[in-house]
């Protein structure tokens, strides 16, 4: 018999004990009662000044209906916790404990009623076992509470507190640093298959997407006295300024168990939810969050989360919140870029044959083998890199690839511009890059392209606008190496790939509806786009200016 | 015969440099001609042959002053690809001008430049082809030829024009000797048969110079010396001068004060021995010393190897034992797998079969004790000046407590001295190899491994390197040097040994293994001409120039003494 | 030698990678259904072994976080030598009962809604929800399709909003009658929704009578039943939230299936927090052809005669105000056996948020109810999970049990087999993963399982069909 | 690997050297065009092994079917396990968790490591689409000489400098790639030992010490390779031979090819109106149904 035999058969004796019949009271009245509740499912030990919950479940198998005055007995030293909405409490002296009482109508044939009661255990409780009964008619039901107190001394006292309220999440709770906090991006979902499409993703399934929450939603509960308890989640967006209740947030109305149509059920102002503080110290309840992209326009708002445990404790925190449908500014930027792309591309068509006339073969060649450098010692290895890197640094991981795009790149760009101060030059060596990382690694999407065109595009216009490059060479070339063109070339470089950083970021922001962080999109510029690139162009006129002695054999 | 390139006051300076390349240069060349130009490194054959077919300066950027008229077309007026018809240019390193995967596409390529019919371009690559050797290959892959071939292949894929004059830059400067024959006499027969004139740039003259029938040498830009094959072996000077090497036949007889006919043993036998008679007398050859039984410091036994399992093993049962302080010549053809062994001794290679030991020790990894100069010694140059380059092994704690002054002499010994400041990668090849070579030198490895070092190299810094070997040698330092000169292994080495396809056919004093022609034949190097001339003149055996010339003034002193 | 070692471990390890790819890919080519004797599991009586598995490729793995159950669809054939299964993933597949296939249809674009074998077993109904909601019948035995009725030429579709006509479910009569609901529903953004709903009747050829014959239903209507004669045709109604007026505002409707007429309808009174009365699976005839039983979405029980008079209907589980929120399971299934009739609970829900799993689980939920014709319990029976499906063969109930979001208990998954009328356990054939539909005949029970993932990051189970076989034939 | 012969084409009596490169170029067209536009792995797989197959058609070495094998490994491998470690989208579904986010540590670091069925879904599409192009790739690297695509090139009337820089670069790649290689060892062999610290400084210095050889190298290549190609003619303004009509049948295939990606761009420009709720038409459900499972 095997390992998976053995298991399954103990799953099945398991399986057995929990579908035991449940044994059926006489007269037709049968309760049952439990205390602690746990909402978790587990065992939890009472210790003074606890609050515990207790079920109390009543029904009529008899054939008559039946009327009865239900009580719940609690010993001295319990007590209800709030006053319970179903129950008339009654101090009684003989018991010296409360009970709770009410009226039932059980109906005929078969009849239920439960009801789960706030319970708490007062301080000064002293050990022992307590009896907890239920009755109703005739019928009654006891079990017993073990009250020791905590082993660990956990303060018993101390309520759970919602220390923060974050957003946003992933689905399984976790915050991408990289992504911008309080923000709210909504999906507009008007152009999201050309968004795969230009991601080179392909088409998704829109249906899939559609029930989709925006994001998620974590609250951070404290709760230092392991407490268990049900709460009422209630999000709702505020005006900024009037504190106007503004619709948007809703909560779905339904599942696929219930109605296969899913969508939205509109209507709802705010998002609830009903949750459980499971008792652990500390507690993130991650809920979805689901917004109608069809009412919430985008603009700074106020996000009020209240928390209620049956009206005996509320919690609420006011965040402001920014909601963003459309990344104007990545979609500007976007378009400004697309714009540079396209300018660039009618300035290819209009002065490449200039360009390369101006070039001798050697030249061609030169840029040509320059690219496959580039290519070998700059795109295959990051690409392999890059995920690995990503796994043990992750927002960070830019630092080290950065490394290979920023520095290395640049030290042959600049090499090359110091042998070769031509126009166009650089946009040769971007585009041997291109091809040869189209043909090794597939890599060919719209944001490849317009990610190379814009840097050879800018890189080309900052040179050009330095005066490193021109249309011919000079008749007296500078001999040598020089700080002044060196700094020149290493600022024009900088200042081209730190916008040329912006735009490809703010381009995949779109693409990929990231909100990135203000921090994010600085340190990459910072670090990447400007820092890495000096030193890089600093190194590559060095570089060049030492390549520049070697001739032919 | 009329003049099919003139030259006439012609001067070049290149854009970047100070120092004119060409200075007024006047040189008329004759149809059907055969000229070896030579002259040391730098001195400007190559931009002279640059200037020839319009490269300069249409595509190299500098001053040109003067005139150059290619048959009777002025070059400034003509465009490269209209010069090219008539001019051709060939270079050095065929691995960096072939461009194709197939013969036929690399000849025809640049037919089609030329804008012929398909039908006319295959017609004209199988004749092309069997002109160079290589007929009915067409179909074959570029990467299946041998070293000889491929510059052959070169070759052709330039004659496939159908140019008036063939200007070749140093071909043969990387081939072994049997290459380097094949391709001379497919040149010889270029110019006899079809009446192209052929200009070669080489300082591999020894070899060159028998067949030429001019010669020309340019010294600092300048042409300081013209003449027939025959006023150059008549007057030696100018080459010697210049530290150039000429034929060692050529060389005895200049030292014996004879003027030689020709570099052929036969004649320089006859021209000797007409003027010392005495010189047939057999005299006792020096005795090779005997070095005594030292710690052997490379073991190898039955090493085995192969790139894939199932190609052929490119080293097939080595065994070899050198002892401390030798200086082996390692020699062979191309592929027969002296590189491969250099590479498990410094244990680059991984040693899949057999054993190699380096002072006791069996390799495992790369050796810090073995010091290694690879073929191509650019790859193995990253400092930014010569200085460091030649320091940093001092500095990475390779040396083992080396004066940090020694540098300096060995700067000097290697003719750099106040180059401390250049970048070496942007130094002259020959240059660039003595650097590597004193970039391991200075850190005084047990064991120096060079992989042709004299590749490019005037005899002088042939000289200079083998001397620092010499000394290396003798504190104690081990020496294989792979190199296809005989003659140079024949002056220098201990010890040869000679590879076949991967197996040691021979191994023995150079005297031992340069008397043994069928070795030499295998393994397709060339007798040393000195010894051909020794055995023929006297039944000797004479490794050098200085040996036969000594051995025949000791002769013919004794015959006028006795 | 090493070099040739590596060479074969590299090329090994490419063609291994292939093969595992197009493992992946083409999961149809890893299919093994038949079990090694030696792998056979028994049942926990021992009345049952398990005989083949089948795996069904891919399929969403879900968590104890989020309601709703994968879905998938498995029915025996009448004579019980073959099942046809419908996967999430769009195959319709028919294997025989020993796990080796017979053969397999992909529906393409569509999502497979409905699957029926005709009681003679030789056609098989599939419905679909496409753009055109069509009801595809098939050859049985070779999946050749034989005609097939798209009903979005009256229930219309709606391209931009991704609203397609879908058929609900299947029901079929003794004489090869069939009977598709079909369903489209568009929800606008102020909260109003709209319901096209249709009854198509096909005779064995596939032609079709309509009910109502000349317009469509209002009102969301998943579900149909034919009396045992096939002339009383009922049907219930939901309409899940606050609308317009609607023609169809009662509860049960039955129609005269000869003659298309609408001879009554119910109307039931609806239970706070409730706005309406929802009808998920139901009614349900019995089988004398008498009664019909329903369970609505509130967790009430009825009790209907043929001529449309409610017998009794009782509370099966009340919602229920904890802390300010409502609090219950819902009513879902029923099925009648001689003079009694059963009814199930299922999960526990909340109204604030009907997506998230409730921390308080419902006493009654997730149950089975056995009441006498009088409406008197004679039984109820706690499952461990959600009911997810019950079948009745014989005297015997065959209940698939899911996932229990509170308790997360794993344990639990599995079929139960009570006995009918008594509900006592028979047998328990043990899941890895939650069972989420089941078939049974005298001899099989098939079961569908789906993964699950813990909160401890484990997966049980996977998406496949599990036969067992009664031990001793 | 590091043999560069393994990299450079070699011509062969085989269908596939034999093809003329336009219909290699047409083919390696459509097979990308599709291998971007097609989003089922089905047929992704498929297109993948049929471009496998053309390398044993094309009688590829054992040692290329070794460099295609580590290539094909690591780029299967590699996309999957990152895909699959990464995937940021949603849905995601966790099929396995490497590293609980309660881990000290490494899983407090990286907020726990999961494996997504969707990531690797996901991966294996990519996989297949790169994998593809890198099979046609080699294929044509391997069995086309770099003259014809430059003649091939030329003949679609690309600028004559830009086609001549593409095939250089393709040309001297693999070169490029084994120089690479050999100044490492180099390095080594003058107790250079760039991985040894991860300080900045020490890997500029690397980088200087790597790119000086090699660009130093390609700087003399150029210069040499640069006067052979022009005085063999090679130049602007040549009158140069034309690439030879194509024979009848192998014109039909060029048709055929584009036919194929032109039926292959209407299918899924139909199928996308309808994805898109633009246009569905009950005609082509059939179309549709075979889109939806193969495309």
């Amino acid at each position: 018999m095997g390992y998976r035999t053995v298991m399954r058969l103990c799953l099945a004796v398991w399986g057995l004990w929990l579908l035991l019949p449940l044994p059926t009271a006489a007269a037709g009245l049968f309760l049952t009662l439990e205390a602690p509740y746990s909402l978790t499912g587990g065992q939890l030990t009472v210790a003074p000044g606890q609050r515990i919950h207790a079920m109390a479940n009543i029904e009529n198998t008899g054939p008559a209906g039946q009327n009865v005055a239900v009580r719940l007995e609690l010993p001295a030293g319990f007590r209800a916790d709030g006053k319970p909405e179903h129950w008339t409490i009654e101090q009684n002296e003989t018991v010296l404990g409360q009970v709770l009482q009410r009226e039932l109508n059980l109906p005929v044939g078969y009849g239920q009623w439960f009801d789960l009661v706030s319970l708490i255990v007062d301080d000064h409780v002293s050990e022992g076992v307590y009896i907890l009964r239920l009755s109703a008619g005739e019928t009654t039901r006891e079990i017993r509470v073990k009250v020791s107190p905590r082993v660990d001394g956990a303060p018993v006292h101390e309520k759970p507190a919602l220390e923060r309220v974050v957003l946003p999440l992933d689905r399984d709770g976790v915050r991408d640093e990289k992504q911008n906090a309080n923000t709210l991006v909504l999906r507009d979902r008007s152009l999201d298959y050309y968004k795969n499409v230009l991601r080179g993703k392909g088409a998704t399934n829109l249906e899939i997407e559609a029930i989709h929450p925006v994001t998620h939603m974590g609250l951070d509960f404290r709760n230092p006295a392991g407490q268990q308890k049900l709460l009422m989640v209630e999000a709702e967006l505020l005006d900024k300024n009037s504190r106007r209740r503004i619709p948007g947030l809703y909560t779905p109305g339904s599942n696929s168990e219930h109605d296969g149509a899913g969508a939205m059920a509109a209507g709802q102002e705010r998002l609830t939810a009903f949750v459980a503080l499971t008792g652990e110290p500390r507690q993130r309840l991650v809920l979805p969050v689901y917004a109608d992209e069809t009412q919430l326009a985008e603009g700074d708002y106020l996000l009020r989360v209240t928390v209620d445990d049956g009206g005996i404790h509320s919690w609420s925190q006011e965040l402001p919140l920014v909601v963003i449908k459309k990344n104007m500014r990545g979609m500007i930027t976007l378009a400004i870029g697309v714009t540079m792309l396209l300018a660039f591309l009618v300035l290819i068509r209009r002065k490449l044959p200039l360009v390369l006339a101006g070039m001798k073969t050697r030249r061609l060649i030169t840029i040509a083998l320059f690219g496959t450098c580039a290519f070998a010692v700059v795109n295959v290895p990051s690409t392999l890199l890059n995920d690995f890197l990503h796994i043990f640094l992750g927002p960070f991981s830019f630092l080290i690839s950065g490394m290979f795009s920023g520095i290395m790149l640049y030290m042959l760009t600049g090499a090359l511009v110091t042998l070769i101060p031509l126009h166009g030059v650089v946009s040769l060596m971007a585009a041997m890059r291109l091809l040869l990382g189209m043909l090794a690694f597939g890599h060919m999407s719209p944001l490849v392209f317009l990610s190379y065109g814009v840097n050879a595009f800018l890189l080309e216009l900052a040179l050009a606008g330095t005066g490193f490059t021109a249309a011919s060479l000079p008749t007296n070339p500078v001999a040598g190496f020089s700080w002044q063109r060196m700094a020149r070339l290493a600022l024009a470089c900088a200042v081209a790939d730190t916008v040329a950083t912006y735009i490809t970021m703010q381009g995949m922001a779109v693409l990929y509806r990231l909100y990135f962080a203000d921090w994010y999109i600085w340190m990459v510029m910072a670090v990447n786009g400007f820092l890495y690139t000096v030193i890089g162009a600093a190194c590559g006129a060095v570089l060049g200016s030492r390549l520049s002695g070697v001739g032919s054999d | 015969m009329g003049v099919i390139v003139d030259c006439r006051e012609l001067s070049f300076t290149y854009q970047n440099s100070e120092a004119p390349s060409l200075q007024e240069i006047n040189w008329q060349i004759e149809s059907g001609d055969f000229i070896l130009c030579t002259g040391p490194t730098g001195c400007g054959k190559s931009t002279l042959l640059k200037a020839f077919n319009g490269l300069i300066p249409h595509e190299i950027s500098g001053t040109l002053q003067g005139s150059i008229q290619i048959n009777g077309k002025d070059s400034l007026q003509c465009s490269v690809a209209n010069l090219s018809r008539t001019v051709s240019l060939m270079f050095q390193n065929p691995d960096d001008q072939i461009f194709s995967t197939s013969i036929a596409d690399e000849v025809g390529f640049a037919l089609e430049n030329m804008g012929m019919t398909p039908v006319e371009i295959q017609r004209r690559v199988a004749e092309t082809l069997a002109w160079v050797g290589l007929a009915g290959r067409e179909q074959g892959s570029v990467h299946a030829l041998s070293g000889g071939e491929r510059q052959r292949l070169a070759l052709a894929a330039v004659l496939a024009i159908r140019p008036q004059v063939l200007a070749l830059d140093e071909p043969i400067s990387q081939m072994d000797p049997r290459g380097a024959m094949e391709l001379l006499q497919v040149l010889r027969k270029l110019n006899e048969e079809h009446g192209i004139t052929i200009i070669v740039v080489e300082h591999r003259l020894h070899e060159v110079m028998p067949i030429c029938k001019s010669v020309v040498v340019m010294e600092q830009g300048r042409l300081v010396w013209q003449g027939s094959q025959r006023d150059a072996f008549c007057q030696p000077e100018a080459f010697l001068r210049l530290g150039l090497r000429i034929p060692q036949t050529v060389h005895i007889c200049h030292r014996l004060g004879l003027a030689a006919e020709s570099a052929a043993v036969d004649d320089a036998a006859a021209t000797i021995r007409a003027a010392y008679p005495a010189c047939s007398t057999v005299v006792q050859e020096p005795l090779l010393l005997q070095r005594e039984e030292t710690e052997l410091a490379i073991e190898v036994k039955a090493l085995e190897f192969q790139y894939d399992p199932a190609g052929r093993k490119v080293l097939n049962g080595i065994d070899l034992a050198i002892p401390r302080g030798q200086f082996v010549a390692l020699m062979g053809n191309n592929g027969a797998g002296k590189s491969t062994l250099l590479h498990h001794i410094c244990g680059l290679q991984r040693v899949r079969q057999g054993q190699v030991k380096l002072l006791g020790q069996a390799v495992k990894g790369l050796d810090r004790r073995v010091g290694m100069v690879m073929q191509n010694p650019d790859l193995m140059l990253f400092k930014s000046t010569v200085e460091q380059e030649i320091t940093f092994g001092l500095a990475h704690g390779l040396g083992q407590g080396k004066q940090s002054g020694d540098w300096r002499e060995l700067v000097d010994r290697i003719g750099l001295g106040g180059m401390e400041d250049r970048f070496p990668l942007a130094l002259s090849q020959g240059q660039r190899v003595r650097v590597a070579i004193a970039s391991l030198l200075s850190c005084q490895p047990a064991i120096m491994l060079l992989d042709e070092p004299t590749t490019g190299q005037d005899l002088g810094h042939i000289d200079d390197i083998i001397g620092l070997l010499q000394e290396y040698t003798q504190k104690g330092g081990t020496v294989i040097l792979c190199t296809h000169d005989t003659e140079v292994a024949a002056r220098y080495a201990e010890r040869v040994v000679v590879m076949t396809e991967g197996k040691v056919v021979a191994d023995a004093s150079p005297r031992q293994v340069f008397s043994c022609d069928e070795v030499l034949r295998s393994a397709s190097l060339r007798t040393p001409a000195a010894l051909q001339l020794s055995r023929r003149l006297y039944g000797g055996c004479a490794l050098g120039v200085e040996e036969v010339v000594r051995h025949v003034q000791q002769a013919s002193m004794g015959s006028y003494a006795g | 030698m090493k070099q040739t070692i590596r060479m074969a471990v590299l090329f090994g390890l490419l063609a291994m990678s292939l093969v595992l790819l197009a493992i992946h890919i083409f999961p149809e080519l890893g299919r093994q259904g038949k079990r090694q004797d030696s792998q056979r599991l028994l049942s926990q009586m021992g009345r049952f072994e398990q005989v083949a598995e089948i795996p069904l490729g891919k399929v969403e793995i879900r968590g104890f976080r989020q309601m709703g159950s994968t879905p998938g669809l498995v029915r025996l054939s009448p004579a019980g030598d073959r099942l046809v299964i419908g996967t999430e993933n769009g195959d319709v597949m028919v294997f025989n009962i020993d796990g080796s296939s017979v053969w397999r249809r992909k529906i393409g674009m569509g999502k497979i809604s409905a699957l029926e074998y005709s009681p003679d077993g030789g056609r098989i109904l599939i419905g679909e929800n496409s753009q055109q909601g069509a009801v595809i019948c098939v050859d049985a035995a070779t999946g050749g399709e034989k005609w097939r009725r798209n009903s979005v030429d009256e229930l219309g579709v709606d391209l931009r909003q991704k609203t397609f006509p879908g058929i609900m479910s299947i029901a079929m009569d003794e004489s090869g009658n069939s009977y598709a609901v079909a369903l489209r529903s568009i929800r606008f953004p102020n909260g109003q929704t709209d319901y096209f709903a249709r009854i198509y009747k096909f005779d064995a050829n596939g032609r079709v009578e309509l009910f109502p014959r000349d317009h469509n239903l209002d009102v969301w209507v998943s579900w149909c039943d034919i009396d045992p004669s096939g002339n009383l045709l009922v049907f219930a109604t939901s309409d899940y939230t606050p609308g317009p007026y609607r023609r169809y505002q009662n509860n049960i409707y039955q129609f005269d299936a000869r003659t298309g007429q609408n001879r009554w309808s119910l109307h039931t009174e609806t239970v706070e927090p409730y706005e309406r009365t929802n009808m998920r699976f139901g009614p349900k005839w019995s089988q004398d052809g008498k009664y019909m039983s329903g369970v609505s979405a509130d967790g009430r029980a009825f009790f209907v005669d043929a001529a449309g008079k409610l017998v009794w209907s009782r509370v099966l589980s009340a919602p229920q105000r904890i802390q300010g929120i409502f609090v219950n399971a819902t009513g879902l299934h029923t099925q009648q056996i001689g003079s009694y009739a059963i009814f199930s609970t299922g999960n526990t829900y909340n109204r604030a948020n009907w997506q998230l799993p409730t921390p308080v689980e419902h006493p009654q939920s997730n149950s089975v109810f056995l009441f006498d014709r009088e409406g008197n319990l004679r039984k109820r029976r706690k499952l461990g999970g959600m009911i997810e499906e019950m079948k009745l063969v014989g005297q015997e109930l065959a209940v698939a049990v899911g996932r229990n979001i509170r308790t997360k208990d794993a344990s639990i998954h599995g079929v139960a087999l009570l006995s009918a009328p008594e509900l006592e356990l028979v047998d328990w054939l043990p899941a890895a993963g939650p069972c989420v539909a089941v078939a049974a005949s005298p001899k099989h029970v098939v079961a569908m399982e789906a993964p699950l993932q813990l909160d401890s990051g484990e997966i049980v189970g996977s998406y496949r069909i599990l036969v067992w076989r009664k031990t001793g034939m | 690997m590091y043999n560069r012969q393994v990299w450079e084409a070699t011509p062969a009596d085989t269908p596939i050297h034999k093809m003329d490169v336009r219909i290699k170029l047409a083919l390696l067209a459509a097979v990308m065009l599709f291998a971007v536009g097609l989003e089922g792995a089905r047929p992704l797989f498929f297109l993948f092994v049929c471009s496998l197959g053309m390398h044993f058609v094309a009688r590829s070495s054992v040692q290329r079917w070794q460099v295609l094998a580590v290539f094909l490994l690591v780029g299967l491998w590699g996309t999957m396990v990152s895909q699959a470690l990464f995937y940021n989208q949603e849905p995601r579904t966790m099929i396995a968790c490497l590293v609980s986010p309660t881990t000290p540590w490494i899983g407090e670091w990286t907020g726990g490591i999961f494996i997504y069925r969707e990531g690797l879904e996901h991966g294996a599409v990519q996989a297949l689409r790169s994998g593809t192009m890198l099979t046609c790739g080699l294929l044509i690297c391997w069995t086309t000489d770099p003259r014809q695509l430059l003649q091939c090139f030329l003949h679609w009337r690309m600028p004559f400098e830009v086609a001549f820089m593409v095939i250089t670069s393709l040309r001297f790649l693999p070169v490029i790639f084994e120089e690479t290689a050999v100044v490492f060892t180099a390095q080594r062999l003058r107790g250079f030992e760039p991985a040894r610290s991860l300080s900045p400084v020490r890997w500029i210095r690397t980088a200087f010490y790597v790119l000086f050889p090699i660009l130093a190298r390609s700087l003399r290549r150029a210069a040499t390779l640069a006067l052979s190609v022009e005085s063999r003619g090679f130049g602007r303004g040549n009158s140069r031979a034309n690439l030879p009509m194509l024979p009848l049948p192998q014109q039909f295939a060029c048709v055929g090819i584009f036919a194929v990606i032109l039926v292959g761009a209407t299918l899924k420009v139909i199928y996308s109106l309808q994805h898109n709720g633009v246009a569905y038409f009950p005609q082509l459900r059939g179309v549709y149904d075979f889109m939806a499972v193969w495309l």
